[in-house]
């Protein structure tokens, strides 16, 4: 809690060797961040001691070294804020109960629910039960998916919409026209693309959905 | 689907909201009692919600994280408590505020939030992955290719939220933090330092 | 224990049995509901029972061994069942471990993962086939001709990942996996110490 615009360095210096100091009895996150601020409030100081250089009238436009900091502090604490709603959030919604969950795996026909974080952990306790197992080798991927993504939307950006076939021009190896599929697998998956097919007997057709439109169809005007 | 014989609607509603795991999206509802529209579903939840706001009964029925769910009624914690002999395990501070990062900025990278939270984040990051509060959503093209983050459905659940935008957005926060005037300071001081001299 | 407030006794038991886990013996819910007796307990609980009889509630109240708990009625379990019969499937421990092992050292065949699981596989391996998340990649060019298999690309939809290089590193996952043994934290600390700034 200090005025950036004065900064009493030879407090800073005090607290900083004093937490250093205190290190271990202290909550290391929180020390890191004093430690972070100390640091970046005292480089800010011996940046503001340096005579700036006397070139006139371009000083106005010079930026005041305070100014990162101020909003860096300053979206950080909207974090912090941020995290004291979801507390909020939190305290209310501890209140609540919900029935304990069946323990047992279901054997249900209906859609599989597994989290990634649940194979994490199936995976990271086999490692630890199984420790000769030899490390992972994977397979590097040699046609980028990211970039068929991107030459797929920059397509469709210019013409949409195309029918289904067309998006496979050119993708002459079977591994291009796979990366060329997973990419659009992909662009479908986070609503950047549609594909419509209005009857069985005609093609899929897959167009563009603009990011400013709202709820319309996504068709470019 | 075959046929069920005839019982009451709101018994059936209630039975199913029982047995139901996760919140039960309207849909779903809808696709098991099957012969009632989405309006008549709606309906019978509104029903249900106003028979348990008599106070003989001990739960209620809530909207969260996309569907209906039966919970106990918050004023009755302290007994649901003292029957489990604990209190719910609450989020350390730092773990919050690495949530809120990846809430509102998802998606996101670790080295992203720890620009913003200034400290390391492993531990956190851990501990949130591990309560499914989090979720990995691919990676970002770019060197390294680092994991992109962003939350879960039991984020939504814990929280209780519908979806994620009951989140209450930065500005609404700002506004309503009990300093919030910090900021204008700020900003004012900022405009104080510029002025000639 | 700490004098709690005033509740409706009937809405206090409605919550404790819906959160409870296993049956609740008569003693206990007198112990949690302090201040009434056994019998006053008892004829809370016959109240109740007798206003689950209603037609429009959808779970009573029975004594089985050790206790009381609320079950849905049974002439509902038709709906039930249906609600059941669509009900998010799980993947059990086995089946996700073989799923684990299989994305990360494919191509692999049965017997390799037999012996790192230390177990045999062959009711996990046709779940895991049923559900469409790994498929045969063909055959090992050694004595038997042993089937190979690896993960399906519904397995990389499922999961989001447009290709298997998006699937989180060991070393990612030893980041992130909780109870990752004290020494491999050191290391990583270590490292993320030794990065370039």
């Amino acid at each position: 809690e200090i005025d950036i615009y004065d900064i009493p360095i030879a407090k800073i210096t005090e607290e900083y060797l004093d937490c250093l100091s205190r290190m271990q009895e202290l909550d290391l996150e929180v020390a890191g961040e004093f430690l972070l601020l100390a640091a970046t409030l005292i480089h800010i100081k011996s940046k503001m001691l340096i005579p700036a250089e006397e070139t006139d009238g371009e000083q106005a436009d010079e930026e005041d070294p305070r100014k990162e900091l101020v909003e860096r502090l300053l979206e950080y604490k909207r974090f912090k804020d941020a995290a004291m709603t979801l507390e909020g959030f939190e305290s209310r919604q501890q209140l609540v109960y919900s029935r304990p969950t069946d323990p047992s795996p279901s054997t249900a026909e209906g859609p599989l629910e597994v989290s990634l974080s649940e194979l994490f952990r199936a995976f990271a306790a086999i490692m630890q039960r199984a420790a000769e197992v030899s490390p992972l080798e994977i397979t590097p991927e040699a046609i980028s998916v990211g970039e068929r993504m991107v030459a797929l939307l920059d397509r469709l950006t210019l013409e949409s919409p195309l029918p289904f076939s067309a998006l496979f021009d050119g993708a002459g190896t079977r591994t291009l026209l796979i990366a060329t599929f997973l990419a659009l697998l992909e662009l479908l998956r986070r609503g950047l693309v549609r594909a419509r097919q209005s009857n069985p007997e005609e093609g899929i057709t897959v167009y563009r959905v603009m990011e400013a439109s709202e709820g319309g169809d996504g068709r470019p005007a | 689907m075959d046929a069920l014989p005839d019982s009451n609607p709101l018994a059936i509603l209630e039975a199913l909201l029982f047995v139901s795991e996760a919140p039960m999206p309207l849909e779903r509802i809808e696709e098991v009692l099957e012969g009632h529209s989405k309006a008549e579903v709606a309906r019978l939840l509104a029903d249900w919600q106003e028979r348990c706001r008599q106070e003989d009964r001990g739960v209620c029925l809530v909207e969260v994280a996309g569907g209906y769910r039966l919970v106990t009624k918050p004023e009755l914690a302290p007994w649901v408590q003292r029957l489990r002999g604990s209190k719910p395990a609450r989020l350390s501070k730092a773990a919050l505020e690495t949530l809120a990062i990846i809430a509102y900025k998802q998606p996101i990278t670790k080295p992203e939030v720890e620009t913003i939270r200034g400290v390391m984040i492993d531990g956190v990051l851990k501990t949130l992955v591990e309560r499914d509060l989090i979720r990995v959503l691919g990676r970002k093209p770019e060197v390294g290719r680092p994991m992109l983050y962003g939350t879960s459905r039991a984020f939504l659940e814990y929280f209780g939220f519908k979806d994620l935008s009951e989140l209450p957005t930065l500005k609404e926060i700002e506004a309503l933090a009990p300093n919030g005037s910090r900021k204008e300071a700020a900003d004012e001081a900022v405009d104080e330092a510029r002025k000639p001299e």
